[in-house]
């Protein structure tokens, strides 16, 4: 193997020592700024395809990167003492509502699910920082409107909101808008098809 | 992360007395879980038949004397407006039409099914502490503050005139304070008593001019000189009663 | 590179997830004891080469092994900035008595400033580097003595001490003005106040 570029294990040290995940601009930042993020994005690169197929991975969440285990050696490392916070239905609910919605406001979740939300159930989830409030929209009554956080993507291992299973299919079916928007789209087709009928 | 949703509503109904509303999440839920037992594509499912479903559930959980939440009533009570709206010939001047409100209905259910397969879907993914191991003590990275610290030329020379100033030698000037002496209320009293010839009160021999401190200082020197005074002989003092006027007279001879 | 066995995988990963060092005895057991501690052991000095020159380390330390950063680049992992602070009031006249009669003992500054002088406060400047000892006085309990220093006065933009305005010269300027006493008392006391705090 070569031996490694002084800078790659400067960043490879950064990334390793660091206790939250960083991003390019941070690492170029505590490096002095020498080299531009977008140098320092490519020798993440380089660090991470170096680590591929070891027992620990560099990855991607959301333009931030960390070390972990590789996924498939779980069994290994799961112990007793870990226990994972069971999330409520309710919760993984409105989390996947503001997921794949955001930014969405409480009366939008609760248009969806045909239920209230209790306060607690977003509580838990800005608690564990998977959503966070991300300013008003600009209706009456200025409702409070949340997204997901770079915790949320890191969590579940999301490179980016891209990444959330599905989401294309369910954007091409049009299952993301709004009842009022696909109603009338639908009611089109369905004129369509009582014309066809009456025909 | 685990996902529970719940029992299914076959199992459910099977023991009917178990029958338990906890276990959805409000009356649209309910309405899924029951198009599901349709095992229909959503968008095939017959939005009447899902209707009966719903009402026949709510009829049987409230012939078990179940407690029915207030939400799953309106809704059935919607339903039952839909269903005989969905029974009767059309009419076509009405607005919304039955078919349009079970299109809403259907869209909403769609909705929530994406969502709920996306929730399933996301917990499903490989969750830190869960799949995925970060290091457990990693050496962290720090911050360190450089204190640098910041003052003018005219910050200094300031603290050093207000220095000079609290240190400037200070001449003490001791002021004397308004009072009238013994000796001095003895000599006047001396000097008016043979002036006044009949009963005269004691602030009568008070210099008019005297007020504040003083006065008040006048006052009891000259009382004082009065004791005085009678103790000697030389003149008398008559008091009507306690904190009444003093009145004082030359002594008759 | 070679794809990295699979026992290897999961014992880098083991070492990096585990909250403690880990010994090759430990290792085979959460293996589940399919391979001997002498065959981890083996597989641990793999792991230690491939990662030797990187910017991860595995170490062993009395038998446990675990990953660190390499102390070479340990510099990286603190960064410095700046944090600008207003010199209190007490710290401005003990420099200016420094300025004004260096070289000067501690208790020469306190008799000049009328106050008690704490340890802190010439500390404080020094710390800045504005005033040095300067040795002792030749009087019994031989106290250290100061002086102010070229960077004081670079900070001052003086040329040298001759620069200092005389007592007359602060005068003139108002800076004897009594009626600015009080205030300045006023002052002088929210510092002493900041300067316990920061104690």
């Amino acid at each position: 193997m070569n031996p490694i570029d002084d800078r790659e294990r400067a960043i490879e040290a950064m990334l390793f020592a660091s206790d939250a995940p960083l991003d390019a601009r941070q690492v170029a930042g505590r490096l002095g700024d020498e080299m531009t993020p977008g140098e320092v994005r490519a020798i993440i690169q380089t660090i991470a395809a170096r680590h591929a197929g070891s027992g620990i991975e560099l990855v991607e969440r959301g333009g931030n990167w960390h070390f972990q285990t590789p996924a498939d050696l779980a069994h290994l490392l799961r112990r007793e003492r870990d226990d994972p916070r069971k999330l409520s239905r309710a919760a993984s609910e409105v989390l996947a509502i503001v997921a794949y919605h955001e930014p969405v406001s409480r009366a939008e979740i609760e248009a969806i699910r045909g239920v209230q939300t209790s306060k607690g159930t977003l509580d838990v989830l800005m608690e564990a920082e998977w959503i966070a409030p991300a300013g008003r929209r600009e209706v009456p009554g200025r409702p409070l409107i949340y997204k997901t956080t770079d915790a949320f993507l890191q969590h579940f291992g999301l490179t980016s909101r891209k990444d959330l299973p599905g989401i294309d299919d369910l954007r091409a079916a049009g299952l993301l808008d709004p009842v009022d928007l696909a109603f009338e789209e639908a009611i089109g087709e369905l004129d369509l098809v009582k014309d066809g009928e009456e025909a | 992360m685990e996902l529970d949703f719940g029992p299914t509503p076959a199992a459910e109904r099977e023991d009917a007395l178990q029958l338990n509303f906890e276990s959805w999440e409000g009356p649209l839920d309910l309405l899924l879980t029951l198009a599901r037992g349709q095992k229909v594509d959503l968008r095939q499912i017959s939005i009447l038949a899902l209707v009966e479903q719903y009402l026949d559930f709510i009829n049987e959980a409230r012939a078990l004397k179940l407690e029915v939440a207030a939400d799953y009533l309106v809704m059935a009570a919607w339903l039952a407006y839909l269903k005989s709206a969905l029974l009767l010939p059309k009419d076509p001047l009405e607005e919304p039409s039955p078919d349009e409100l079970a299109l809403r209905l259907q869209l909403r259910l769609q909705r929530l099914a994406a969502m709920r397969e996306a929730a399933a879907r996301l917990l499903a993914r490989d969750c830190v502490g869960r799949d995925v191991f970060l290091r457990s003590k990693p050496e962290g990275l720090r911050d360190v503050k450089v204190r640098r610290w910041d003052a003018s030329l005219y910050d200094l020379l300031a603290a050093y005139g207000q220095v000079k100033l609290r240190t400037e030698p200070v001449v003490h000037m001791v002021s004397r304070r308004p009072v009238v002496t013994l000796d001095a209320a003895l000599q006047h009293l001396r000097r008016l008593i043979g002036v006044k010839l009949d009963w005269a009160e004691l602030s009568d021999f008070l210099p008019a001019d005297y007020d504040g401190p003083l006065r008040r200082s006048a006052i009891a020197s000259s009382f004082v000189a009065a004791l005085e005074l009678a103790r000697q002989g030389r003149i008398a003092l008559r008091q009507e009663g306690a904190f009444e006027p003093l009145y004082l007279k030359a002594a008759e001879a």
